[in-house]
This record gives C-alpha cells, sequence and structure tokens, in this order.
C-alpha cells in the first residue's frame, strides 16, 4: 500500500450561526485505504463531509485531492478530483431512471444528445465488477433502499472516482445488503479506492475499516488503527464516558391488550399484510424481524391509524374498533413511533413546542374552547427537554434543526407521556448514535416493565434479539409463528426472514 | 380669450373606436386654441370618481367622459362642484336639479340605417356576420338600424350575430369574423376591432362603425356609419365659454341632421354600389336631414336569425 | 351546418390549430419553467411585452423574423428578472410571478403610449401570410388544418419538438427534468441548480414572449390593451393539463382551441337561446373537467414551487 | 451566491432596506418620468401628496385598500395551509353576485340585521365556490392552482350572464348591471362626503378575528401544521383533509367579504368591474406581509398607497397613466427582495 495521501484536510471548521459543527479537523486519507468517521449525532461528521465535497464551504481550512487544494463550495470540481459522496439522505430523483439519474451531469450539458446507449453498457460493466446489481431503465421510485444505494454507488463509479465517501450508508439496509455492500467495499479497496465511512454501528467498523477517526461535538477526538482497538473504546471515545448497554429484566406478562384478527391491508411501501394475527400483550416487547418491505411499513401505518384495514378485526382490551384513524389510534393509547422521523414524525418548520403537543393538542391538556393554552404545551416541552435531556436551543427552535438523536427524543418523550398502553416502535434507533440508542432502549425496556406491550419494528437483528421477548418474522406480508426470547438462532431467524419456510402462524385460507 | 381647461376621463384606451371619437374632437379643439386638454384613458370604474375629483380639483372647467358604470358618483362629484360643467356619455337623462351635468350618446343610428342600405344591396349569400362587444344599447341600437337597413333592401337577409365578451380582444372577434364566414356570411358588420381583417383575409365585405377604415381596407370596407362627436363638443364649449352651460341631453348633436354623424363617401366602391341604391340613400339621407323620415332608437339586443 | 358538421370541416380545424398557435408556444415556455422546478405565473405579463416588442419592431421597420427576436429577447429580459428573483433569491414565485406580470404589462402599456402617443386607431402592419406547405396542404382536412398555416404556426409546432428532443434526449435537459424532480440530485453531480432553473426560466419566457408575439405579427396585426386576455393563465392549466409533457401539452393546446373555435360556430347556429357566456365558458369548464380526468395519473415535478438553497438543512 | 440568516436583526435594519426599497422604487420611477419628458425632480412629492397628502388622498387610499385586506387575508389564511388560492377574485364575485341577490329588496329586514345576514350570505358564497377546487384537490389530487385560476374566467363570465339576465337592472338601459342595493343593505360611508365606508373597520375587524385564529386557535395550529408537512400533520391525528376544507370555507368567505364590502360599501351595485384585479392583488399583498394577518393591513394599505398616489402624480406630471402601476409592480417586488435582505445576508460563494 502506497503511502500518498490522496485527500488531506486542514484545519477545517465550520460554524453555524453560535454551533461550531467543525472545529479546526485534519486528517489524511491514503490509497486503498478506509477510514472510518465515527461520531455521536451532530458530532458533524456529514458537515464534514459537505465541506470536503463543496457542498458547505468552510469558515476556515482547506482540502486537497491528490496533492491540488480543491476551491471551496464547488461539488463539480470535487468531482472532477474524483471524489464521489453517497449521502445520508439519497439525491436521487424518483420519478427518473437509474441510468438518468447516474448519467446526469456526465455529458457536456451542450451536447446535442445524450449518449444513452454508452451509458447503459457502462452501468452494466460496472454493476458486474462491483456486484451492484440494478436494472438501468428502471424508475427509482420503484427501487429498494437498497437497491438505491446501489444506484447512488455506481454514480460514483461511472465518473471514476478515487475516493468515496459514505455517509452512513448501512443505516437503512437489511444486514443481507450490507454483507452485499462491504463486499463490493472490499471490490474497490482491490482496485485501489480509498474510502471514508460513516457509521455509527461499532461492529461494521470493526469488519471494514482500516483506521478509525472519532469526531466528538466537531473536534477530532481521537484516533485509531481498528487493528488496534476495540468496541468499548471507541464507544467511549464518541460518548466520552463507558456506554451500558441497557439491562433487561425479566418479562412480567399482563393481559392482551390488542389484537389483530386476519388482517389484511393494501400494499404500502413494499407489500401489504395478508390475513395477519398478533397479539400483543402488556409487559411484553414482541420484535418484528424482517426484509423490509415485506409488509412491515403496511403494519407500522396500519397500527398508527393511517392506513384501514381491507379484512380482520382489530381489538384492542377485547373490545372490537370499528372506526380506525391515527386520532382513534391515539384515542385507544397507542404510542406511535414512526420510521421516517422526518417525513412523518415531526413538521420540521415548526418548533419543538408545537411538535410535542402534536399528538394531543385537541385535548383539554392543551386547549380550551378550540383555543390553544401556550403555556401549557410549553410547560410540558420544557418537561420533555428536560426529562429526556434534549440538547436543544430552545423549546421555540424549528425542530428540523435538531439532530437525529435529539429529535428522536422527543419523538419518545411525546409518544410515552400519557403511559401508553401500546407501543409501536418502528426503527427506533436507526441512525442514532451508541449513546442514543442505548437510551431509546432502556425508555422502551422501562415503559415494557409498566406493563406496555410494545411492537418493536427493527431490520437491525441486534437489537430485536437483545430487546424482544418474543420475535416474530414477517416476509411476503405474512408473519411467522412467534418463538420466545432465545429460542430461534440468528440463522434460523435469517432463513425465515428469507422467506424459506412455509411456516406461518395465520390461519389457513 | 383664455382657452378653457378641459379634462377627459375614458374607461378605455383612447385607441378605442368610440372614445377615439370624442379624443379627436377634443385635441381638434386644442388645436384650435380654444381649450386646454389633457385626458386620463383606460381608469377602471373605481378609480373614476377620485379621478374626476383631481380634476376638479385641479381647475378644470369641463369635463367629458363616459359614466356608464359609475353613474351615481359622477353625479355626486358634479354636485360637490357646482362651477365645473360635466358632458358625459350616459344612457340616462339630464336632471334639472345638477345644472352643471350633461349626457350625450352615439345616437347615430340614422348612419347605421344608411350603411344598411348598401350592406343590403351588396350581400348576394343574404347572409350577414356581426360581431359585437357585448349587447348594450350603445351597440344594440347601430346593430337594430343597421339590419333595419338591410331589411329595407333585403328582406330575406340572415344575420348571425355574437357577442365576444370583451371590448378589446381583435383576434377573437376576428376569429369569430371567421366562424361567420365559415357559415355563409359574405358581408360583415364590423362593430370590433379584427372583424375588417378576418373580411379582407376571407375575401369577404365588412362594414364600418363609428369610425372609417376603409383607408386601411380599400377592397373590404364598403361603407362606414360614421360618428363625428365634434357638434356635441363645440356645442358644449360655446355654453361654457358663454356661461350658459345648463343641464341638457347633448344626444341628439349626434343625430345626422345636427351633422353628428354620416355615411362614409362610399370611396373605393363608389362604382360597386348599383345607382338604385345610391338614390335610396340620398333620399333616406335627406329624408331623415328634413325631419320626414326618424330611425327607430331600439336598443334590445339582436339575435341572430 | 349543425352542431356535428363544424367538426368535420376543414376551416373548422384550420380555425383551432391557429387559435392554438400561440398557446403552443407560451405552455412549451411555462412547461420548461415547471420542468426546472419554477413555477413562473409571470406569463401574462410576458406575453403581453412580447405581443408588443414584436408588433413594434416591424412596424418600427424591422421585418417580421426580426420581430421575433426582439420579443423573445424581451421575454428572456423578464424571465430573467423573475428567475433571479425566484432561484437564487428563493423568493415566492406567486409573489415575483404576479410581480413580473404586473411590472411587464403596465410597463409595455407605458412604452406604447410613449412611443405612440397620439393615435386614434391602432397602427397596423403587415403580418405573417398563409403559407401553404407544397403537396402537405392538399391532403383534404388534416393537410389544409395543419399546412396551410403562417410560418409562426409551423414554428409553434417545432418548438414542441424541439422542447422535447431537449428534455428527454440531450444532458442539459436531463438537467433541466432533476432540477423540477430533486436539485439536490443536479447539485451532487456537479451541476448548478441555480444555473439550469434560471436557463429554463429564461428559455421558457422567451417561449411565452413568441407566443404574446404571434398575436400581433401573425393572428393580428397590431398591438392592443389587455390583448393577451387570459391566455397566459391557461396555458398554466394547459401544463398541468398536459401532465408537464410537451406532446400531451400540445394535444391539451389543439383541444382547447378547438373548444374555442367551436364555441365561436356554436353561437352562430344557436340562434341566441343560449346566453354567449355559456359559450365563452365551455372551455374552462371543460378544461377542469379534463383535468379531473388526468390528475390521478399525473405525477408532478416533485420540487416544483420548492426553492432551493445550496446548504441548506 | 448563498443566504445566511441573520440573528435577529435591529430595528434600524429592520426599517432601512424597506426604505431603501422604496428609494429604489421612487428613482426607477422618477426615471421613467424623465424618459417620458417630465421632470423627475417631484415624483416622491406628488406620489406622497396624492396617496395622503389631503384628507381626499389618505380616504380615497384607505377606500382602495379595504377590497385589499379582504382579499390579502384570504390569501393568507389559504396559503398558510398551502391550499393555493389563485381564485380570490371569483370568490370576490360570488360575495358581490349574493349581496345583490339579497339585497335589492329580496329581503325587507332593518339595517342592522340585513347586513350581517347579507355578509354571512356572501362569505357562504364565496367558501361554497372554494369548496369545489378543495374537495377536487383531496380527493381526486387535482392542482388547485390551475382550477382556482380557471374559475375565475368562468365566475366573471356567469357574472355577466346573470347580468344580462335575472340580475339586470331594468332601469339600467340594457348596461351589464345590477340594480342597486337598498338603503338598509348599505355600509354608511365613514365621513360624510368622502368615500370610505364602513367596510374598512370590518376589514380591520376581519384582520384581528383572522389573527386570533391562527395564533391563538386550534384551527390555526391545524392549518399551519398542514400548510408545513400534510404528511406529519396527518400522521399525528390532524385530519388534513377537514382542516384544508376549513381552511378553504375560510378563505373563500373572506374574499367574498371583498365583494360585499365593494358593493354594499362604494359601488351599491354589481358590475363586471366591480374588481381591478383585486384577487390577483390580494396574493401580493398577503406575501408582503408575510402571510401575517395583522401585516396584511399594513401591506394592503402600502399597495392601495402606491396605486393612488401613483396614478395622481401620473396627471399631475402628465406622464402616461399606466406608470402607477409600473410603480406598483415595483415596489412589490422591490419590497419582496428587501424583506429577504433583513433576514438574510447575501454571501458570495
Ligand atoms: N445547515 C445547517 N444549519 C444549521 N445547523 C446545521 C446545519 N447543518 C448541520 N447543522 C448542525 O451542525 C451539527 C452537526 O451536524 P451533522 O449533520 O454534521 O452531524 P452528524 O455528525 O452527521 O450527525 P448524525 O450522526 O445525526 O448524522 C448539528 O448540531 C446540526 O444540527
Ligand atoms: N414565503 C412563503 N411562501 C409560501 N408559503 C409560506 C411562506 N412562508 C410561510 N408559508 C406557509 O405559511 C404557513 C405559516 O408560516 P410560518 O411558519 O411563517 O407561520 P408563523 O411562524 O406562525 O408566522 P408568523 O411569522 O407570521 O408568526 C406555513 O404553512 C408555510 O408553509
Ligand atoms: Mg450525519
Ligand atoms: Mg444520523
Amino acid at each position: 500500500m502506497s503511502s500518498t495521501p490522496v485527500l488531506r484536510l486542514s484545519g477545517i471548521s465550520k460554524r453555524f450561526g453560535p454551533l461550531r459543527a467543525n472545529d479546526a479537523i485534519s486528517f489524511e486519507l491514503k490509497r486503498g485505504e478506509v477510514i472510518a468517521l465515527l461520531g455521536e449525532n451532530g458530532a458533524g461528521k456529514t458537515t464534514l463531509m459537505n465541506i470536503l465535497f463543496g457542498h458547505y464551504v468552510a469558515d476556515e481550512g482547506t482540502v486537497e485531492a491528490f496533492g491540488t487544494p480543491l476551491p471551496p463550495g464547488d461539488p463539480r470540481a470535487a468531482l472532477n478530483a474524483g471524489i464521489g459522496m453517497v449521502h445520508q439522505h439519497f439525491t436521487l430523483a424518483d420519478n427518473m431512471t437509474v441510468q438518468e439519474n447516474i448519467a446526469l451531469g456526465t455529458q457536456s450539458l451542450w451536447s446535442p444528445r445524450l449518449d444513452r446507449s454508452a451509458a447503459r453498457r457502462r452501468i452494466e460493466e460496472l454493476s458486474a465488477d462491483f456486484g451492484l446489481a440494478v436494472d438501468p431503465a428502471a424508475t427509482v421510485a420503484t427501487l429498494s433502499v437498497g437497491e438505491r444505494q446501489r444506484v447512488e454507488i455506481l454514480k460514483a463509479l461511472y465518473r471514476d472516482a478515487r475516493i468515496l465517501i459514505l455517509d452512513e450508508p448501512t443505516a437503512v439496509l437489511t444486514p443481507a445488503e450490507t454483507e452485499a455492500l462491504f463486499r463490493t467495499l472490499k471490490l474497490l479497496v482491490a482496485k485501489g479506492l480509498s474510502i471514508i465511512f460513516i457509521s455509527h454501528k461499532l461492529q461494521e467498523v470493526m469488519a471494514v475499516s482500516d483506521r478509525v477517526l472519532v469526531l466528538r461535538a466537531g473536534k477530532l477526538v481521537g484516533e485509531r488503527e481498528t487493528a488496534s482497538t476495540d468496541r468499548r473504546e471507541l464507544a467511549a471515545l464518541m460518548v466520552g464516558q463507558e456506554v451500558k448497554p441497557a439491562e433487561v429484566n425479566p418479562a412480567r406478562l399482563g393481559a392482551p391488550l390488542l389484537t389483530l384478527d386476519r388482517v389484511s391491508t393494501a400494499p404500502h411501501n413494499g407489500a401489504g399484510l395478508a390475513d395477519v394475527s398478533l397479539t400483543l400483550t402488556a409487559g411484553e416487547i414482541t420484535g418484528l424481524a424482517g426484509v423490509s418491505g415485506n409488509g412491515q411499513a403496511a403494519l407500522a401505518a396500519l397500527l398508527s391509524g393511517i392506513r384501514r384495514p381491507t379484512g380482520g378485526r382489530i381489538s384492542i382490551a377485547d373490545r372490537e374498533v370499528t372506526d380506525w384513524s391515527p386520532r382513534a389510534a391515539l384515542a385507544h393509547g397507542i404510542a406511535r413511533i414512526p420510521e421516517d422521523r422526518h417525513a412523518v414524525g415531526t413538521i420540521g418548520d415548526m418548533s419543538v413546542t408545537e411538535n410535542v403537543i402534536a399528538e394531543h393538542y385537541g385535548s383539554p391538556r392543551f386547549s380550551r374552547m378550540g383555543f390553544l393554552n401556550w403555556k401549557a404545551a410549553r410547560r410540558f416541552a420544557e418537561k420533555i427537554i428536560a426529562d429526556y435531556d434534549v440538547k436543544c436551543p430552545s423549546p421555540e427552535a424549528r425542530i428540523r434543526l435538531l439532530s437525529g438523536g435529539n429529535m428522536q427524543k422527543l419523538i419518545l418523550g411525546r409518544a410515552l407521556d400519557p403511559d401508553p398502553a401500546v407501543i409501536l416502535a418502528s426503527q427506533p434507533t436507526r441512525g442514532l448514535d451508541v449513546g442514543a440508542v442505548a437510551y431509546v432502549h432502556r425508555m422502551l425496556l422501562a415503559a415494557r416493565d409498566r406493563g406496555a406491550a410494545i411492537l418493536l419494528i427493527s431490520e437491525d437483528l441486534e437489537e430485536i434479539l437483545a430487546l424482544s421477548d418474543r420475535i416474530t418474522v414477517m416476509s411476503a406480508g405474512h408473519l411467522s409463528a412467534p418463538s420466545a426470547r432465545g429460542e430461534r438462532s440468528i440463522r434460523e431467524l435469517g432463513e425465515l426472514m428469507a422467506g424459506h419456510s412455509g411456516e406461518h402462524s395465520d390461519h389457513a385460507a | 380669450a383664455e382657452p378653457i381647461k378641459v379634462a377627459a376621463v375614458f374607461t378605455v384606451p383612447v385607441e378605442q373606436q368610440w372614445v377615439s371619437r370624442i379624443h379627436k374632437a377634443a385635441n381638434a379643439a386644442k388645436d384650435r386654441g380654444e381649450i386646454e386638454y389633457v385626458y386620463s384613458e383606460n381608469t377602471a370604474n373605481n378609480d373614476y370618481e377620485r379621478v374626476m375629483r383631481e380634476y376638479c380639483e385641479a381647475g378644470h372647467k369641463l369635463i367629458l367622459g363616459e359614466v356608464f358604470g359609475v353613474e351615481d358618483a359622477a353625479r355626486a362629484v358634479a354636485r360637490d362642484y357646482p362651477d365645473v360643467a360635466f358632458l358625459m356619455g350616459s344612457s340616462f337623462k339630464p336632471d334639472p336639479d345638477l345644472p352643471n351635468f350633461s349626457v350625450f350618446d352615439n345616437y347615430i343610428q340614422d348612419a347605421s340605417y344608411l350603411s344598411g342600405l348598401v350592406a343590403g344591396a351588396l350581400t348576394k349569400s343574404k347572409n350577414i356576420g356581426m360581431v359585437g362587444g357585448y349587447p348594450i344599447p350603445e351597440v344594440n341600437r347601430l346593430m337594430n338600424a343597421f339590419m333595419a337597413g338591410v331589411k329595407e333592401v333585403a328582406p330575406d337577409t340572415r344575420f348571425q350575430v355574437a357577442f365576444i365578451g370583451s371590448w378589446f380582444d381583435p383576434p377573437k372577434a376576428k376569429e369569430t369574423a371567421f366562424a361567420q364566414i365559415d357559415g355563409g356570411a359574405d358581408l360583415l358588420y364590423a362593430e370590433r376591432f379584427g372583424v375588417s381583417d378576418a373580411a379582407k383575409e376571407k375575401k369577404v365585405l365588412a362594414i364600418g362603425n363609428v369610425i372609417d377604415t376603409q383607408a386601411d381596407y380599400p377592397d373590404t370596407v364598403a361603407a362606414s356609419a360614421l360618428w363625428h362627436f365634434e357638434p356635441t363638443l363645440d356645442k358644449a364649449i360655446a355654453e361654457v365659454k358663454a356661461g350658459t352651460f345648463k343641464a341638457d341631453d347633448y344626444g341628439v348633436y349626434s343625430f345626422m341632421k345636427n351633422g353628428g354623424c354620416s355615411l362614409a363617401p362610399l370611396g373605393t366602391f363608389e362604382g360597386k354600389v348599383p345607382g338604385e341604391i345610391k338614390a335610396k340613400i340620398a333620399e333616406k339621407e335627406k329624408a331623415i336631414k328634413d325631419g320626414s323620415f326618424t330611425v327607430a332608437v331600439d336598443d334590445s339586443e339582436p339575435k341572430s336569425s | 351546418m349543425d352542431a356535428l358538421d363544424i367538426l368535420f370541416s376543414a376551416s373548422f380545424w384550420v380555425a383551432a390549430i391557429r387559435i392554438a398557435s400561440p398557446l403552443i408556444f407560451a405552455t412549451m415556455g411555462e412547461l420548461i419553467c415547471e420542468r426546472a422546478g419554477v413555477l413562473n405565473l409571470g406569463i401574462e405579463g410576458i406575453m403581453t411585452a412580447g405581443a408588443f416588442a414584436g408588433w413594434f419592431t416591424v412596424y418600427a421597420g424591422g421585418d417580421l423574423w426580426t420581430g421575433l427576436v426582439v420579443a423573445a429577447l424581451v421575454g428572456a429580459l423578464f424571465g430573467l428578472l423573475h428567475a433571479t428573483l425566484t432561484v437564487p433569491l428563493g423568493l415566492s414565485q406567486h409573489v415575483v410571478g404576479i410581480g413580473v406580470t404586473l411590472l411587464a404589462t403596465s410597463l409595455t402599456y407605458f412604452t406604447y403610449r410613449l412611443l405612440l402617443p397620439e393615435v386614434t386607431s391602432p397602427p397596423k402592419i403587415e403580418p405573417f401570410q398563409p403559407w401553404p406547405v407544397p403537396g402537405l396542404s392538399k391532403i383534404p382536412v388534416v393537410g389544409e388544418a395543419l399546412f396551410t398555416q403562417t410560418p409562426l404556426t409551423y414554428l409553434a409546432f417545432l418548438s414542441v419538438a424541439v422542447v422535447a428532443w431537449t428534455l428527454y434526449r440531450t444532458p442539459v435537459g436531463l438537467a433541466v427534468r432533476a432540477a423540477g424532480e430533486n436539485p439536490s440530485a443536479v447539485e451532487a453531480q456537479g451541476i448548478s441548480v441555480t444555473g439550469i432553473r434560471m436557463g429554463a426560466v429564461v428559455a421558457g419566457s422567451a417561449l411565452m414572449a413568441l407566443g404574446g408575439a404571434f398575436l400581433t405579427t401573425s393572428a393580428f396585426n397590431s398591438f392592443f390593451f389587455q390583448m393577451i386576455n387570459g391566455r397566459g393563465w391557461i396555458c398554466i392549466a394547459l401544463v398541468v393539463f398536459g401532465s408537464w409533457r410537451p406532446g400531451k401539452a400540445l394535444i391539451g393546446a389543439i383541444l382547447f382551441a378547438a373548444f374555442d373555435a367551436y364555441q365561436v360556430r356554436l353561437q352562430q347556429i344557436s340562434g341566441g337561446i343560449v346566453p354567449y357566456q355559456v359559450f365563452l365558458m365551455m372551455p374552462y369548464a371543460l378544461s377542469i373537467l379534463a383535468l379531473i380526468l388526468v390528475a390521478r395519473r399525473a405525477t408532478y415535478p416533485k420540487a416544483l414551487m420548492i426553492p432551493y438553497q445550496k446548504g441548506e438543512r | 451566491m448563498r443566504l445566511e440568516p441573520k440573528p435577529a436583526p435591529s430595528l434600524a435594519v429592520t426599517l432601512s432596506f424597506p426604505l431603501a426599497a422604496i428609494v429604489t422604487t421612487l428613482v426607477l420611477t422618477s426615471i421613467l418620468v424623465l424618459v417620458a419628458g417630465a421632470s423627475p425632480l417631484s415624483v416622491f412629492y406628488l406620489v406622497a401628496k396624492g396617496a395622503a397628502g389631503s384628507q381626499f388622498a389618505l380616504m380615497e387610499t384607505l377606500t382602495r385598500a379595504t377590497p385589499l385586506i379582504f382579499t390579502g387575508l384570504a390569501i393568507a389564511v389559504a396559503f398558510r395551509a398551502r391550499l393555493w388560492n389563485i381564485g380570490a377574485e371569483a370568490q370576490l364575485y360570488m360575495g358581490g353576485i349574493v349581496t345583490v341577490a339579497l339585497g335589492t329588496g329580496a329581503l325587507p329586514l332593518p339595517s342592522f340585521i340585513l347586513i350581517p345576514v347579507l355578509m354571512i350570505a356572501a362569505m357562504a358564497a364565496g367558501a361554497l365556490i372554494l369548496l369545489g377546487p378543495a374537495v377536487l384537490k383531496t380527493r381526486f389530487g387535482v392542482d388547485e392552482v390551475v382550477t382556482t385560476l380557471l374559475l375565475n374566467f368562468i365566475v366573471l363570465l356567469f357574472v355577466s350572464m346573470l347580468l344580462d339576465g335575472v340580475l339586470k337592472d331594468p332601469m339600467g338601459l340594457g348596461w351589464p348591471q345590477s340594480q342597486k342595493v337598498i338603503a338598509e343593505a348599505q355600509l354608511p360611508r365613514l365621513i360624510q362626503g368622502k368615500r370610505l365606508h364602513y367596510g374598512f373597520v370590518i376589514a380591520i375587524a376581519a384582520a384581528a378575528v383572522v389573527w386570533v385564529i391562527t395564533k391563538k386557535t386550534l384551527l390555526g395550529y391545524e392549518m399551519r401544521a398542514v400548510g408545513h408537512n400534510a404528511e406529519g400533520a396527518r400522521f399525528v391525528g390532524i385530519p388534513v383533509n377537514r382542516v384544508l376544507m376549513k381552511t378553504a370555507l375560510l378563505s373563500g368567505g373572506l374574499a367574498a367579504l371583498a365583494g360585499f364590502s365593494e358593493v354594499s360599501g362604494l359601488k351599491g351595485n354589481l358590475t363586471l368591474d366591480l374588481s381591478p384585479g383585486y384577487g390577483y392583488t390580494g396574493i401580493v399583498v398577503a406575501m408582503l406581509a408575510m402571510l401575517n394577518p395583522l401585516g396584511v393591513v399594513a401591506s394592503a394599505i402600502f399597495v392601495a398607497g402606491i396605486f393612488v398616489g401613483a396614478d395622481a402624480m401620473s396627471r399631475a406630471a402628465k406622464v402616461p397613466s399606466y406608470i402607477a402601476d409600473v410603480m406598483v409592480a415595483t415596489s412589490l417586488l422591490t419590497m419582496v427582495v428587501a424583506i429577504l435582505l433583513t433576514r438574510f445576508k447575501i454571501r458570495w460563494r
């Protein structure tokens, strides 16, 4: 391995108002090297990468690629210098095809014709070379998250990127997809590319990286050779103290609180439910594993109230519900932690206060005769901020400006506030740092110990295994028979997830 | 003598046929040195009263305009400025209690009738198209007189009547005229700008209205009923000058016998109109002028037949 | 003629295509803007300015084609104003659009009155004449309808082809579409969203101005106040009706124009029993009806009306 | 070029940019006046005098501001919920139609009952006509920008039809105009002999009510939530479609009040030119006010003042009167830029 740095960042600083998102950060990336960038939510990782790529302009500091300085704020220069970036939030045009997304900007804007056949050939070549299977003619909107990520990587490779930046690429991937991604990364490194890889998942960091950089509150606080460190040390570096995994007490089961009886739904971001029966019991966490797109979204939408069943019955505390809506779900004591905290969990341009009362703004607690009681609302916001240790400038701040972890804490606080009977937690820790993950886990376990019935939907098998008292697997809209804690091995679960077993708990149709 | 300060408030641009006649007469008086003349065009009815008041405040002695939509407001202004004379296009009658407020209108049915005689003689298909803006008295009156003229010569003529719902959409007027030509019309009554253009393009004939456009369409416009605002304005100026301005209906000054309207010279069509018709025109014109024949004033909406 | 005969007469379709021509230009212009993510409500004013600029150039002695070039330039200039305010500054596209319409219209009227202070009847020019395409114009009905028009109508059809080709077959068109779908995808590929969007608005505005100029140099021969008379707003509806696709929008424009031509002809044969306003309403009401039918399937540009700021969180 | 938010701007900054906008407008207008061959020096004086230089001028400005306050409020309410109502013009005319339909003698009631009845009826009509596009939007996904825009044409033709038919004034000699409303249906003038009428007072009251609704009530909260993120609002249990319907009703009703107030307070009857585009100008007014209901009052008076002042200036300076609209447009565009600059700093690079 050559030791010439392909990339050098020197003294990068960036402020957003009073906030120092990056504070004098310097490091080098070598040819064929994989650097993992670690840090809590809001530590400044994305900001740093955005500066490197030219989306943001640093207040101070310079970026050099292959020995030449990059002009600040010019993504095109970064691209031309051979830097490719896979953003934390994908930058794909949904209504356009894979090929169009990849070819965008690769030809001179003023050439009279798109060279479509050549583009297609090249995409197919790259797909084959690096194991990035995807149909160039498919519309992006129809692709799974994993496929979209492959498109993003292809975008970079298509432009002959020599340096690839991946911002939390695995946060939204299934374990299988993650493995495929890592295989691709190995191939890339073998071809001499250098990679910067951001993740909150320490086992991934240990698996793929050569070197680890740790950011905390905008500062580079540590640098380790991967071979000479371990997960505990990295976690401690990130958070500034040791992170203890949440402790699990034995479950004390209560009455069944929510029952689905042969419920079907229309497809929703993937498969719909097909004759699904499920009971959530007080004091128990039911873990729902599965490859995304198999009906988890439909189940979450159903329990949130935003979708109605097309068949079957929902009973809550043994009474069948007839009228079903988000309001009805809330009224029946179902707390919802949505999968996508930006799109549906929060209203980004409204304040923290306005967001935390969103589910109960019409209750006597916050309103009187059609008028909002802003004082009570603000008191409630302050309470949640204090109780859940949310870092935010003030209850009046737009919630959009909060980091993912803090946003998630607010959603948690809002959902758990009046001790809900049933909790629906969809991907509750996606994209969160280790500290925040442990925190969310503790809160969920505490709610279970208080007697709530919890449905945990997650693509993170480790999380499912750690928290669930009972595990069921979803595949093609069907549920497997549940298994108790520790009953099935990871391999068995994996096979169920892949749909390799006809073993469904559903009544025969 | 000092020229009289005259201000005009128009609700449409001064190119619009109707207003252009007032504007022309006022400019002529200005050129003769009798008046000082300013105007506001395209004034929305909402702003009309304010503009009138501003002119009154600025010391103008005679205000011209058209108050079809703002009758009450205009009269209120007149009440507030008793020393200013108002000569306004209006469908209503003057009010003796408001001695400084007189009205006029384009009573040119005499000329329209005569132009109808020409049209009746020239249409071969006995099918005439008429394109109007809105069916209001000022328009209906002329159309009806024209139709009466046509029927005098060619009683079995069919009329296609259309309103385009706008004073100012020549392309639309032109399209409508095209449609009427498709429907068999070989002569068009050009109440709106645009109609003569269609006639010219499709090589059919047109009859002009209010202004003479034969110069622009020498092979198309056979005859025009002209409005002359000069008698109306000159009368008013004289009254103001003499200090004898009073509430009056100046409508009659648009009548043929007072020189307020005329049939434009046949010009390029001199040779194309049959002699008997020319004779008939001369005879009717004489009868109108000596009062032995009156063209009916019919303000009802004309319909296709 | 009865109501059905009209539909089979060539002269009716000739009229429909002629009425459609200015709409086609302006609709293509609006379509480009919206495809790039910018709603251009300046259309009505830009058409007015184009109508005047084109006409006046010819009136002042320029030839007809020069008039068109001037019209397009004036349109582009107002487009540049619109684009500067809505794209890099990210101001409300509604306000700026209405402001540009008001500014372009009133400036045009002001200029008209300054340049032609004392006219009592509108000055005329010699407009484009119909130019039957040899051979093709002899085909019954269809040939007559399509190929006995003025050169400007052929140009309108050509503009549809050019816009469609550009959007779907060239790199810049790809960038325009992507800018309207997801600007950050464009930025991430090293293309300036600001540049693409501004370019689209400027080019689109030039086309709108040509639509205006069609009215004064082809459909008619002089300039009038209030000449555009809502045609610009119609084009905005046509873009939606056409689901933001040039071909469909073309069909929409022709359908709308056909309704318009049809109602004029129906008015003649109804004998005044039905109020004429009902006929005038027809094209608008049918447009709404048509929108209801297409709405479900339409996929609008996702980033339409959403300003893009680089590095915004 | 990038925009960076400024930390809470000082009062001086907040005021200086709009001031600069006005100065810019005046300079640009002066250039046009110069081109027109008149002296540009007195433009500022003449505009100010024409807009507020006398009691008459001030009353005229406020008279013209009245309908703009209503339509501005209508737009502000709708845009807050991202209901793009471009059809305030149509709603205004619906208000006018109802006012003359019921106010010309059909309801022989005393003034203090008749006027509220007319207001409610007018609001209902305006609300109803916007409900159509709102339903089409929520049920069929039809873009409301287009439907509300097209309805403007349809309603205007409808008015034209009524004025040729059932609402035609039998004494109107065929002009497309309605009868006058009866004395009981008229809003009194605020000052004898001036045009300013109680519609202005109602407009101010409406602004206050709308302010309370948007800032203090559940509906205001819901509207804002729906406007910012409809999907998120639906998730947390806000009945999005119902909120949009309520918004449409409120917005349409407010715009209709403009029609009511113009007929009942100013014109007395309904004509085809009841509104010279107040519905469209309302958009401008609302956005200048940044959708703040109280700001709408100020911005309506500003827009009206510029128009009235510039119109008077055109006559005093003897330049074509179209300069008034040029000035309104210029001041609007410079003003939105100024408002932006009070809140953001432009950074090159
Ligand atoms: N455009 C912006 N305006 C204001 N603040 C911003 C902006 N972008 C980022 N921030 C703030 O800067 C800090 C660093 O954010 P950044 O996105 O870099 O964190 P991160 O390390 O990527 O976090 P995560 O793990 O959640 O992705 C955060 O506090 C964030 O709120
Ligand atoms: N410039 C704009 N263009 C379009 N819509 C806007 C604009 N500004 C705000 N809105 C919409 O208006 C609604 C309310 O805006 P905003 O969040 O500013 O409310 P607010 O904070 O209560 O207002 P204010 O600052 O007047 O108190 C939102 O639905 C938003 O989408
Ligand atoms: Mg990040
Ligand atoms: Mg994150």
